[in-house]
């Protein structure tokens, strides 16, 4: 369970200029929810997640996470970065034990928790491989499995599936819904994609940019659980629907900010 | 970095002070300043003036003519000896960079140059080209031309192979892709190099002087050695020091408005 | 610390010391045979090898070292900065000469040409300037080059970089090989007062362990008469404390010091050191005023003789 | 690298082979030698003897000794000099990269240490820590320092921010910031400011045995000088230079070791 | 026109490994066709690419570009990159203006000729940034209009638009598609969605990879021009067809490949 009061955050430039990037943020996400958010690119979404996270300091507002206001990082709390931030000398398994290992995990039982969690996300075999041998898709399936090994209360995944190809970004979405399926946690996921927002999320928060706020909160009315049969998900009529809606909320958007993209 | 709520408004006064890197220079300055004073009045010796006594004589020497002659005799060779280094040495650097069985022939001798001890091979310079201007500018171009072309070659090297195969499907020529592609690409560690061999070459200006032709700067510094002159001798090193200081900014002055494109793309890189 | 000049009393009365020499050469030998007389006499002599005069100097007036020798010039200036330094003996006379290509006789021959002269303040240049100076007519000068080291000099005049230069005995023999070189002027006939090499004590040092002292310039004295008696002796100390010098040339070289009576630590008196004050204070090298008293304690060399 | 059709596929391994089966150093090094050896006959002047003048000579003063005490000696300034700049030149150079006020109160100086011609701070060291090894050992720091400091600063500087903000996320503390993750990425920059260091070390040992005190293998250049011995200088500098290239070989095993994670294509100049 | 003919092309490795990225390719493109490529990762699309283009060599086989054998590089073709491949140093102008700099064109008209097409892409205005200053879609913008400045006969295009979000995306397809029916030329267009394979192509080339071969090419019955209700298109059932079939026919060489990904 997480709250969100009145969050703003700006940032200033190195040339001095003020960037509002997030202004006047309410939200509540449920306890176990799936929370997806889509916004236009600059929109603040990443600085959201990194407020939840406690790892940058904001201007008014507060956040509470399991009724505790947060003020650093937390062991309740753990992150999927865009980019994977895997430390490249590290092995899968050192990576994977990271997060316990920061937390003064000792040695014998993260790497128990660690294989578990590798286990867990199909990469059993690749413990001692390092970040540059493996795929994309690979490498991110490491970052899920490290944050994950914590046992958070809440996960926060910042456009997890960018960078991976179709094939393999399905792979991961149908993981990602069975390990919440069965191990559920409060979930926000940050995504670019309609398709992925829907598909994975209890409702979709929609995002307007400069400054960065709530535009609307969209429910998903699509039942649970949604790992087994992903294909047939998508010919619903009712996914059809939301993603249209979706679709030509983004594009007003899209169209209202064209030429403010300029300065990002 | 801690989370929690911060004021909106700008950072007061205080801060911006607090901020600003002149006043850890300033302290640093007092710290070493008051530690040179202290130690020269406990325990200098004849070769040991004080802080005070250097300031008072560097002002002394920037009043006379002696110095400013010297300082056009040395910066003759500084001039000329760097303006080869850099003539030759960046197109030596991006052809080593581009070829890479060149580069594996000629790297060992970059590796021998690197870190040959100059000191030595001094005499037998002089003695081949004489004690004229020729070897005073062969010598600054030998210790400066190594850090030109190795930051050359890691500018070349860090050329995104995808413009050279662009530039390569308009048809460009050899000639065209280092005009237009290579020598941009790397400029940002072309002028790095540039820096840190600006240093080497006053290095060089003044050790070749020292040792061999005893002329202008170093032959200031070792007539006020010979003299037991003190404070002129650190007067006369802190005028060279600060002449490489001038020099080396000066050149990030130049590479900030050659490269600005640079800072857009790599804005986490290096300050 | 007990005593000066880095030095200490041990148990049984005989001092430690330090002495410290400067690229040591042959002029240098009899010092290194004089320490291990000392040594025998039971004092404790440690020796360092250094670069420069100038770091001896320093080392000497802050009171590390006990004895050096070298260049009497950088002394004087640091005497008169009062340093607590004094000379006490002679290392060799004056054996500074003007040598230039075949065919340069005078200083007339060498106007506008290249000559090579050390930095200023050093002993041979101000010789040099002091000759053309007087020697020279007017308007002519030499076309002076400033080069660092007499064995650098040297190569120069053989390589034909330099006309002429002022050179030590020793390089002029080493570099004899092929070429003759036509000696201009030789400054030991036209400045025998001036001793351009001496050896100079910490003056704490001598007040505080006079016996080691006397004991050191009894020895120097005594190894500087052998040589005189027969040069062999230096080829012999040459081949104990240099072993990479060529012995022939050694054995040349002894015998022209020995013709020229240059060794002999003896050799200085108030007279010669007031003479070498004043030529020093002549070339500006220091200001004039300054006695043979200030800057000599010649009781060693008398209590020796 | 022109864009030419190749019919005969089995034919361009095979000689891209052979070109890598030659050892380029040992190869391109033969040619220097003879090089040398052919100017050194052509010009006949006593200051540059041909190779094997040299190699003679080497031998020479190999048996009688002198190379292989003055060596031993030279080694230990070497290595106390360079393990104190590494040490130093990393705390310096991870403060500076990590804290800007560090950067800001030291920045110039390193810079200006680094330009300084190490030689007229002699007298300092003298003065400070008299002729012993203390005064070499300090050119060598003087010598080698800087650069690992100036690399040091700006490896750390460089460290992606995603890895330490990653690190944060989970708590990490500062100590464990730096250890952890902070140095393992800045590393492979690091070990080329080493590198660097490491050749810069040699040269500061051999200046401080020369114009310092006379001892290791600056006595030996500084007599066979003295002398006249052109083909002596010439040896001892081939020594100089073996054990230079032996100490950077040193360093770039060691940074293999250390920075075998880095992807091939990347690893730039080795 | 674009004749292939047994194409195969091996690279070595720094280890000395072999691998096969082509063998044996036969491929004609018609005149005036806009064919798509589609295939796993690593199976050779981008080296087939680069052999039209001339920018690499190849073992055997034979490629023609309107009758003349491929020998290089050559103004009748000219190449959009994946990664935009921009000058970062040279504004908007001098990039587009680029190839025809390299061609020799003088100053006056490259400049004029680049203006047309800026202003074609709809970058007026922007002549004077530089690529670090502009988004994404922008950016890949300018390499397109580079790429047309030259006005080739072939236009050849290497996952244009992988590196743009969803909305910039269909924009810029929109925008490929009437440059297309406007001016005519024969394009090869690399992607990894099947979606862009079938809303852009003529016909859709599968290729599956170890070693890359083609696999199949599916004709796409859909009618021209497609450029003005890209929407309408998506939601026909000629479309929901052709897609699914795409997406069985890939999933299966994606499940081959699985475990040979540690490799990549
Ligand atoms: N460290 C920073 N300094 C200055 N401005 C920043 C910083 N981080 C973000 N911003 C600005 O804040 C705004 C929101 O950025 P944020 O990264 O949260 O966007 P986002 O929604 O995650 O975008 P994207 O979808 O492209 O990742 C942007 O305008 C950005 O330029
Ligand atoms: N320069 C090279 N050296 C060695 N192998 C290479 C080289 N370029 C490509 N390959 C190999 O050739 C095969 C085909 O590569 P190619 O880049 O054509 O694939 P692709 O289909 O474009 O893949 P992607 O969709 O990931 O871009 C791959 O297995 C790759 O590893
Ligand atoms: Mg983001
Ligand atoms: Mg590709």
């Amino acid at each position: 369970m997480i709250e969100i009061r009145g969050l703003s955050k700006s940032f200033t430039g190195q040339d001095g200029t003020v960037v509002q990037a997030l202004q006047d943020v309410d939200l509540t996400v449920g306890e176990n929810e799936f929370l997806t958010v889509l916004g236009p690119s600059g929109c603040g979404k990443t600085t959201l997640l990194k407020a939840v996270a406690g790892l940058i300091p904001w201007n008014d507002g507060d956040i509470l996470v399991e009724g505790t206001p947060v003020r650093g990082p937390g062991p309740d709390r753990s992150m999927v970065f865009q980019n994977f931030a895997l430390l490249p000398w590290a092995t899968v398994l050192d990576n994977v034990a990271f997060g316990l290992r920061m937390r003064g995990v000792g040695r014998a039982e993260r790497e128990e928790r660690a294989r578990d969690l590798i286990a867990m996300v199909g990469l059993s075999g690749f413990e001692t491989k390092r970040p540059g041998e493996l795929s994309g898709g690979m490498q991110q399936r490491v970052g899920i499995a490290r944050a994950l090994a914590v046992r958070p209360r809440v996960l926060l995944m910042d456009e997890p599936f960018g960078a991976v190809d179709e094939q393999t970004r399905r792979l991961l979405q149908e993981e990602l819904l069975s390990i919440w399926e069965e191990h559920r946690m409060t979930v926000v996921f940050i995504t670019h994609s309609m398709e992925e927002a829907v598909l994975l999320g209890d409702r979709v928060v929609l995002m307007s940019a400069r400054p960065g706020r709530i535009a609307e909160i969209v429910p998903v009315p699509l039942e649970r659980p949604r790992s087994n049969d992903v294909g047939a998900l998508e010919r619903s009529s009712r996914y059809a629907e939301i993603t249209a809606y979706l679709w030509d909320r983004l594009r007003d958007m899209h169209e209202e900010h064209r030429p403010a993209k300029v300065a990002g | 970095m801690t989370a929690g709520p911060r004021p909106a408004h700008r950072p007061g006064v205080l801060r911006r002070m607090l901020d600003a890197s002149l006043p850890y220079q300033l302290l640093t300055f007092a710290v070493f300043a008051a530690g040179w004073e202290l130690y020269a009045r406990e325990w200098g010796g004849l070769l040991i003036p004080t802080f005070t006594e250097t300031v008072q004589a560097t002002a002394e020497l920037l009043g006379t003519a002696e110095l400013w002659q010297a300082m056009y005799v040395s910066n003759q060779a500084l001039v000329l000896g760097f303006g080869i280094a850099v003539v030759v040495g960046v197109p030596a650097g991006i052809v080593l960079g581009r070829f890479r069985a060149l580069e594996r022939l000629a790297d060992v001798y970059l590796n021998i140059l690197l870190v040959t001890p100059m000191a030595a091979i001094i005499p037998l310079l002089v003695m081949s080209v004489g004690f004229g201007l020729a070897s005073r500018v062969i010598l600054v171009t030998i210790f400066s031309i190594v850090m030109v072309v190795v930051n050359s070659r890691a500018g070349v090297r860090q050329v995104d192979p995808s413009l050279i195969e662009m530039a390569r499907s308009f048809g460009a020529t050899e000639r065209r892709i280092w005009a237009r592609v290579l020598l941009p690409g790397a400029l940002p560690a072309i002028m790095t190099g540039i820096r840190l061999g600006i240093g080497r070459a006053v290095t060089g200006m003044v050790i070749v002087e020292l040792l061999m032709v005893s002329t202008a700067l170093g032959g200031l510094i070792l007539e006020y050695r010979g003299l037991f002159k003190a404070p002129l001798l650190y007067g006369t090193i802190v005028i060279i020091l600060a002449e490489a200081l001038l020099l080396i900014s000066v050149a990030r002055w130049g590479e900030r408005r050659l490269t600005g494109w640079a800072r857009t793309t790599m804005a986490r890189s290096a300050r | 610390a007990c005593g000066g000049g880095g030095a200490g009393t041990n148990a049984d009365g005989t001092s430690s010391f330090t002495v410290a020499v400067i690229e040591p050469d042959i002029t240098t030998v009899p010092i290194l045979a004089a320490v291990d007389a000392v040594r025998q006499a039971g004092h404790k002599v440690e020796v360092v090898e250094l670069a420069e005069p100038e770091l001896a100097i320093e080392g000497l007036a802050k009171g590390d070292y006990a004895i050096s020798a070298e260049a009497t010039s950088p002394a004087l200036i640091a005497i008169e900065q009062d340093a607590p330094i004094k000379i006490i003996a002679d290392v060799i006379g004056n054996q500074w000469a003007i040598y230039g290509k075949p065919g340069i006789a005078s200083c007339d021959d060498l106007s506008g040409r290249p000559f090579g002269i050390f930095s200023e303040g050093a002993v041979a240049t101000a010789m040099a300037k002091e000759w053309v100076g007087a020697q020279c007519g007017a308007g002519k000068k030499p076309d002076y080059l400033t080069i660092g080291g007499s064995d650098v000099r040297a190569q120069a005049l053989v390589a034909g970089e330099i006309d002429a230069t002022p050179l030590e005995v020793s390089d002029v023999v080493a570099l004899e090989g092929g070429t003759k070189f036509a000696q201009v002027v030789d400054f030991g006939k036209t400045l025998p007062d001036l001793h351009p090499q001496t050896v100079y004590a910490n003056a704490d040092f001598l007040t505080g362990h006079k016996a080691a002292a006397q004991a050191f310039v009894t020895a120097l004295v005594r190894e500087h008469a052998k040589i005189n008696a027969d040069p062999r002796h230096l080829v012999g100390l040459v081949a104990k404390y240099l072993p990479d010098e060529k012995p022939a040339d050694v054995a040349e070289i002894a015998k022209r010091y020995v013709t020229a009576g240059l060794f002999d630590a003896g050799a200085l008196t108030e007279q010669n050191v007031q003479g070498t004050i004043d030529f020093f204070a002549r070339a500006g090298v220091i200001k004039p005023g300054m006695t043979a008293r200030d800057a000599a304690d010649l009781s060693f060399l008398k209590a020796a003789a | 690298m022109s864009a030419v059709t190749e019919h005969a596929p089995a034919l361009r391994p095979r000689r891209r082979l052979s070109w890598r089966a030659l050892p380029a150093a040992p190869v391109s090094l033969a040619a220097g030698a003879l090089a040398w050896e052919l100017v050194g006959h052509l010009a006949g002047v006593s200051f540059f003897p041909p190779l094997s003048t040299v190699l003679a000579r080497l031998a020479d003063l190999v048996s009688s000794g002198l190379i292989v005490a003055g060596l031993a000696d030279s080694l230990v300034n070497l290595v106390l000099g360079f393990a104190l700049s590494l040490a130093a030149g990393l705390v310096i150079g991870v403060a500076m990269g990590r804290y800007r006020k560090v950067e800001a109160a030291l920045g110039v100086y390193v810079y200006a240490l680094l330009t300084a011609p190490s030689l007229v701070f002699a007298p300092i060291f003298f003065s400070l820590l008299g002729e012993g090894r203390g005064s070499i050992v300090a050119v060598v720091v003087m010598y080698a320092m800087f650069v690992i400091v100036i690399n040091t600063a700006s490896a750390i500087q460089s460290v992606p921010a995603h890895l330490v903000e990653m690190a944060r996320s989970y708590g990490a503390s500062e100590r464990q910031v730096l250890l952890r993750v902070m140095l393992p990425a800045a590393a492979p920059m690091i070990m080329a400011g080493v590198r660097l260091g490491v050749g810069r070390a040699v040269t500061g040992m051999i200046n401080g045995e020369m114009f310092i005190a006379v001892v290791g293998l600056g006595r030996v250049v500084t007599q066979a000088g003295g002398r006249f011995d052109g083909a002596g200088v010439l040896a001892v500098l081939l020594v100089i230079i073996a054990v230079a290239l032996g100490a950077v070989a040193l360093v770039q095993a060691a940074d293999r070791r250390i920075t075998r994670w880095v992807p091939r294509t990347s690893r730039g100049d080795r």
